[in-house]
């Protein structure tokens, strides 16, 4: 039987102690009605053998491209170190750590990924993650709400990720927040301080900050969070966490820095693998750490006075306040964040920011490669991290489709999310991609748009 | 030691980052970061060595029995896991279309079929990322259900006092209140308090079933009636699954909305708190409000469907898919499984659970609900042995860590007093089953004979008791350079 | 600088501690002259992320094929299990268990792989393996002639693999000792007991017998063991491990069975991987395990009386015998045997044979569709197990590449190795073919003959 | 506990086997098998949970510091592991076709000329499966060259007294007598009964340099003349390359015939004992000889040359190419590490060895050639510790791993008395030589003041000091169900 040891002999032993005939018979509480209709739609079982072969089918069937999309998820290379120590039997198969003594693997591990996060965010504190990037902004924004008191609305500007947006409003809508859209400005393509003015004064739980935005764009971080101070809202930062190797951190905009920041933890050593699983990263002011939900672990000492880590302030959650704790959140992402903090670990400082910097000046390099290229243009004159929008004089549907039968995803098309953009086309170079990817991209582009293209003349040049 | 406390400065993996370019002068130097973040910098082998014995710290299914009760912590089977990390599945982009993700669409759909197949609903959506998440799911199309009827009276969500606190708490995301019903002596839902709560304010009721103090609602058909007489819908909270697969499906039970918890039942990793997944199903009426995305078979290809298709929806829950690397180990695990295999299951928990129960009984432990079958867990209660020894139910469970076991879950459900939740799961043999009670007897003897020894454990992990309340006032949630070891 | 990890203070304090002004002066015991002549022809370093990229590229472009080929090294289904165990860094990056209180992991599997190998091959003792089934056949020659002693010759058919003849000559040459053939019959393919009449009552060390041979036919082994026995020579078995799952175990052969069984352990969990690295195993009497090369884990107590592991009978090995050591082997394949143990655990004993009986039946089935073809005969009447040498009436090359070119690897060629059974080819058909593999070879060979092609009514009733 | 121990009759793991099959009736009854060997029947959790639980039992490099003398145990990049475990690469047949396999044999070819550049040889072969069997390749192909010029009187091989065991070992497989050279006392050759026992019986010298008493021949040009004047070949066994890899080349110092442990100085893992690699690289005169297969690269494709291309080749050595995927993560290695890479291995084991002898000097241990340089290794000896307290090497050892750390290599070379020779490698940090000798320096101070506590030792590991003499006399090398635990 497929992963029940029992023998017949220890069937009928255990029948016996119980005391009952078959093991029907422990189904008696059941009404009979209920039991047994059986799964017709259900295939027979396959051998490990044959569901490899079905797997291997399907995952050669999917295929492997040259990838330009960013979007949110990002392609970067993972040390091979990373996995083979996350997927460790000891770490893979263990619960939350509910018995610390028995967990301080764990534990550590969500210590130190906790240091690192507030690290490289430079706020104070941080949990032991949240489901995803998406779902922790939600969460943010309820927490906002929740420490804010007076005010039942927040500011979301049209320039965080639409996804984002969407899940916001799934999760926060029946807790009667009203989300505030702020637009941007059509030429930087960031948030302009002067759209805020006509929310000034108002009462607004917190403004929501990404960086880089959805676009690519770097928003003007430092005003934007000290506007949302002045008008006693707070700063909620959305962040990519490896762009922070470079990018000034939450903690450090403005005068007095964001109050809340999340993000999405995927650039950090998790596989695409078509969208998950990621994990939520939340960090925040020590003020507001009893309204943070989800897990934390924090350093204690056991009866030795010898240092341990256990899961703390549990008494905002749901399963010791119920129905007035913080969250219903209850699991976290552990296994990626295991993932997350060796990959942090073997990067360090200056690796994260090396890759950082060469995501940078990759995509400036295709930037270059592609606007050289007779229309083909970039949407937006802010400064971008390794994202960036493009505008075509003709649809990108055709355009995408026509790369893809070459082996290469070209982008995301905008016409859907962002149809006052025209024909736009947001596309990303992380560090994985070499001159001759960025270089093979432009010459199919070129060809099927079937205009001329000529290579820019300095290789990390970026066109202004 | 921490991670930080290796680090040295200037110590590099030159291998694990690109060649060195040139700082980035295209960002405004205002935007730049001015000093770098304290992350350690040790080598590949320091890393590796460190998180390699951090992993030998933690008790784990593939090294302890882990009888934890309401978490189902079975054996992951290591294929589920070598195929969900095939490298074309892993590299794909989320964003990519779905012409490039036709093996792995179909791998969602079927796992769509399956699951609707084994609880009995309609129609399913795989996007909730965890038990938690489905929950809030499902409260949230009840909600959407009686809205769009225009049903606007219905302000409460009715809750057993035995329900996992997130049943309350995810009832509070949904806008709803949260009323709790009690629990009569033998476990089940009071009906009479059932019928006393329900009226024209009750949007439905969210159960467990079987509950989490281990027994079976053989009541359901009439709390069925009871609930959706006064109008409100019925949630299932999945979590307890695996006591019942392939054998009852909550379907059949009148259930409207339920999730599932597939890192439970469906054997996906647990990863140290996650991640899991949380898949909701739903009957027919429920259907057009499912979270997104939905994955459909059209003119024979996958597709992932949004907005436009479900303008109903409730909408989307994460950036993406999901947790799809969850949902293809739970598919692959369905696969090997089949039919015949999930009936087990259930047949297999049930019976170790009975056998355990029986085994702890002999040897003189008092379970909760001595009168009713466990279902793939029970409880045993210390009240008696605390009074008499003060040994409390937290130190049979530190001791069960010294004997080689992990402890079941302690104090929960809250209404019984002293409380072991234990679930052995069907992937244990009868041997271990035996080792445990063998263990268990004898800590009730040490009980007795020398209380200390067991009010002190754990003798022999890595840290001894921990000291939760430092914990909680001095709070130390981030290494600080200055503080040392 | 990768994978040291010093830092410029660390070597300037290091230095210090020395008492030399720089690295290099650590080298002046060596001649000037021979000193940092540098490495010219050395391709620069590449990260990981590069040395990923190059690696993925040549492992496509090396494809994927539906392999028939066997002849020593066979495609088996390996349980995900085997290597995510094995290749945990305990087993993987420990060194010979020279400590044994800090190595009772890899003793203790080792113990357990004895204890398996001896009892597949139902002789008393086994070794902790040796390099692989070739070397470890000369390995059981060079054992044999030091434990008879008188002799200096050895019986090695020619239904013995011929590379692992090769390996014999290359190894047991030097010492002096003659290697003389004995011929298969013709008609089934496996050694007769004629043939060795020439050699009744002459001074033999052993006789060395395959079990399946390389023509995947068995061998009368009860009667060449007891011929063996009656004319004063050991008899050595070599067999394919995964077969005893379900074929008459070396000990059993005749009336007092085989004296020495060696073989390679491939089959049980090893990937193919271009050849290696696999493992040979060796198995004897009790009597002899004083010859027997390699290392050897004992069972003892430690000073508590606990019963530990550690490795036993040194007073052979080279370490300490130095010249006068069974052999000049040291390493044994640690790693592989550790998977070779796992598989063999997760399949027990009625999985082995049912992977075992499946090989069986699928080259049955696979024999009947492809000698429905006209043109297509078997070469040899003898039984098989899961491999037979088919004949053709034109040459067996064009045939094979016709076939790659289908993306199938039809077998091989004997041509180079047999050269007197024609155009002969060699195919096999594991647990892992399914039956419209075994259609779809048929169907394209015979296309590629142009000849018709009727399956087998039944499917794994074979053609007599 | 066994394995065996958790077998029971009847238990099974369907999902790892084929569906059953009839039994085989084409197999005569004779032939066949008649009661089923002896192999646990247990579950996958089983399975999974025991040799988990045995990996956890031992030291290796990813958990403990291993500074093992000779063995090199370095850090095992694992990229090099995950990159040769390709799935195409894992799946490759052997007997495949050449142009199957271009990319893996680009591989080879290019592992075979970065071998020839670092060693400074004409032309290497890959094939034998291990250091020894480099040793008996490179022997045979001494001997294959005397016979091809007619010279059978060179019946001799020489080995100086300090040598590895494989060494004389190798040389009498081949059918030569090891005659042995003494050391002198600053552990080099010693010059004088080198050419006292030179003559036209000579086949060869072999020599480890750096040599096995971690110092380096300085005097190896004088060794050469002597050896080449005497008409013998000189052997370079390359087990300590690691010492002086890119800094030094054997081609240079005169040698005929190498062999490499690419297990050692290359880094692949070493796995409990093997598998290994030993490649062997000759001057152009003893190029006819390699052992097969060669990997060439001919119009442009790769290809395996043979006997046909070889006709005087000493033979073969495998079954098949040697141990391809020790040889492939080989190859991953050299390319991550680049020429100056590869140099900086040389130096940084160097530095580490010569820091590592000077911190235990400070600490009170006694050096076998204090007025000499370390290689990448050193000797300790603990003679006068033995005197003064009776506690030997062996239990300093032990004690060590208390502490944490896998011991050094014990009583080898035979020569020196109670030595540990003690390799830390390049890829350990200043902090944990550091950390070392204040463990060895407490030892010291343990031997004197409570030398039973060391001599007792090890104290924390799984078991405590085995009995090895009850091992060898009281054979039990297979489980017997009769005998329980
Ligand atoms: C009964 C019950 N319901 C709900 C949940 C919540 O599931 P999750 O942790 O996946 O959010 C749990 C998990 O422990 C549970 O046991
Ligand atoms: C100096 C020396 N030579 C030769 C060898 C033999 O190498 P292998 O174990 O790979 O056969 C060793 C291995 O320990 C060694 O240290």
């Amino acid at each position: 039987m497929p992963f029940i040891p029992h023998t017949e002999e220890d069937i009928k032993a255990m029948l016996e102690a119980i005391g009952v005939a078959s093991i029907e018979n422990l189904f008696d509480e059941i009404p009979a009605a209920l039991r047994g209709r059986g799964l017709p739609d259900t295939p027979p079982p396959l051998s490990e053998m044959e569901a490899a072969r079905l797997m291997r089918e399907r995952a050669e069937a999917d295929g492997h491209y040259l990838n330009f999309i960013g979007a949110g998820a990002y392609e970067h290379h993972i040390p091979a170190a990373v996995w083979r120590i996350a997927a460790r039997g000891e770490f893979h198969s263990a619960y939350t750590p509910y018995q610390a003594e028995a967990s301080q693997g764990t534990l550590q591990v969500l210590y130190e990924y906790q240091t690192m996060m507030a690290s490289l965010t430079e706020m104070d504190v941080a949990n032991a993650s949240l489901y995803d990037g998406a779902s922790a902004l939600a969460e943010a924004v309820l927490m906002a709400a929740r420490a804010h008191k007076s005010a039942k609305r927040v500011l979301l500007p049209a320039t965080v990720h639409p996804a984002y947006r969407k899940v916001v409003q799934t999760i926060v809508r029946n807790q009667g927040i009203e989300l505030v859209g702020v637009p941007y400005a059509p030429d930087t393509g960031h948030v302009a301080p002067e759209a805020l003015a006509p929310f000034a004064g108002q009462d607004f739980a917190a403004l929501v900050v990404p960086q880089p935005n959805f676009f690519g764009v770097l928003e003007p971080v430092d005003e934007l969070a000290d506007w949302a101070r002045a008008n006693r809202m707070f700063t909620i930062a959305v962040v990519n966490p490896l762009a922070l190797a470079i990018l000034k951190p939450p903690g450090e905009w403005g005068n007095s820095g964001a109050d809340i920041a999340v993000g999405d933890g995927q650039p950090l050593g998790i596989p695409l693998a078509s969208g998950g699983p990621y994990f939520g990263f939340m960090a925040c002011r020590k003020e507001l750490v009893r309204q943070m939900p989800g897990r934390i672990v924090g350093r204690t000492v056991d009866v030795d006075g010898k240092p341990g880590y256990t899961l703390t302030l549990q008494a905002r959650e749901q399963h010791i306040r119920r129905s007035k704790a913080t969250s219903n959140i209850c699991t976290n992402q552990g296994l990626m964040v295991t993932a997350a903090t060796i990959y942090m670990a073997l990067l360090g400082p200056q690796g994260l920011a090396q890759v950082a910097r060469t995501c940078h000046a990759n995509v400036l390099m295709l930037l270059g490669n592609l606007t050289a290229i007779e229309g083909v243009e970039r949407a937006f004159s802010g400064p971008i991290f390794h994202e960036a929008v493009l505008r075509l004089k003709t649809p990108v549907a055709p355009v995408l489709r026509a790369l893809q039968a070459q082996g290469i995803l070209g982008g995301l098309n905008l016409a859907h999310d962002c149809p006052e953009l025209g024909h736009a086309l947001l596309v990303c170079a992380t560090e994985t991609k070499n001159e001759e990817d960025l270089m093979l991209y432009a010459g199919h582009l070129a060809r099927i748009i079937g205009r001329r293209f000529r290579p820019a003349p300095c290789a990390i040049k970026p066109k202004p | 030691m921490l991670i930080f406390e290796l680090s040295r400065r200037g110590r590099r993996n030159p291998t694990q980052a690109p060649a060195a370019v040139p700082e980035v002068s295209a960002i405004p130097e205002s935007l730049r970061r001015s000093r770098p973040p304290l992350l350690p910098e040790v080598s590949e082998l320091d890393a590796v060595r460190h998180y390699t014995a951090l992993s030998q710290k933690n008790f784990s299914i593939d090294t302890h029995f882990y009888p934890l009760g309401s978490c189902t912590m079975k054996y992951n089977p290591r294929a589920c896991d070598a195929l969900a990390m095939l490298p074309q599945f892993l590299a794909r982009h989320p964003a990519a279309p779905d012409d490039t993700g036709q093996g792995f669409l179909a791998c969602m759909y079927e796992l769509q079929e399956t699951l609707k197949e084994v609880t009995g609903m309609a129609a399913v959506s795989l996007a909730p990322m965890a038990g938690a998440q489905g929950e809030f799911s499902g409260v949230a199309m009840i909600r959407a259900y009686h809205d769009s009827r225009g049903d606007a009276a219905r302000t409460e969500m009715l809750v057993p006092d035995a329900a996992h606190g997130t049943n309350p708490a995810s009832a509070v995301m949904c806008g709803y209140t949260a009323r709790e019903i009690p629990t009569d002596r033998h476990g089940n839902v009071d009906l009479a308090a059932l019928g006393a709560a329900v009226g024209s304010r009750t949007a439905g009721l969210m159960l467990t079933n079987p509950s989490t103090l281990g027994v079976f609602e053989s009541a359901i058909l009439d709390i069925e009636k009871i609930v959706h007489g006064a109008g409100g819908l019925l949630y299932y909270d999945g979590a307890n699954l695996n006591a019942i697969l392939g054998k009852v499906k909550p379907g059949d039970m009148g259930f409207d909305v339920i999730h599932l918890n597939l890192h439970k039942t469906f054997s996906t990793p647990h990863g140290g708190g996650g991640p899991g997944a949380g898949p909701v199903g739903v009957n027919a009426k429920l259907a057009p409000f499912l979270p997104l995305p939905l994955v459909a078979l059209e003119k024979g290809g996958y597709r992932l469907l949004g907005e436009r298709a479900a303008p109903l929806s409730i909408g989307r829950l994460s950036a993406h898919i999901g947790n799809a690397g969850v949902l293809l180990r739970a598919y692959v695990y369905v696969r090997l499984l089949g039919a015949q295999g999930m009936r087990r299951v259930g047949e297999f928990a049930t019976l170790n659970a009975n056998y355990l129960m029986a085994g702890l009984k002999k040897a003189g432990f008092e379970v909760a609900f001595p009168e009713r079958r466990a279902s793939h867990e029970f409880i045993v209660t210390l009240k008696r042995l605390k009074e008499e020894t003060g040994v409390a139910a937290m130190d049979v469970a530190k001791r069960l860590l010294d004997k080689g076991f992990h402890a079941p879950t302690t104090y929960f459900p809250l209404l019984v007093a002293e409380c072991l939740l234990i679930e052995p799961t069907e992937t244990e043999s009868k041997q271990t089953l035996d080792a445990f009670v063998a263990a268990m007897k004898e800590i009730l003897a040490e009980a007795r004979a020398d209380p200390e020894l067991v009010k002190k454990a754990p003798h022999t992990t890595p840290v001894r008791r921990l000291d939760d309340v430092r914990a909680a006032r001095e709070l130390d949630l981030v290494w600080n350079p200055a503080q040392g070891e």
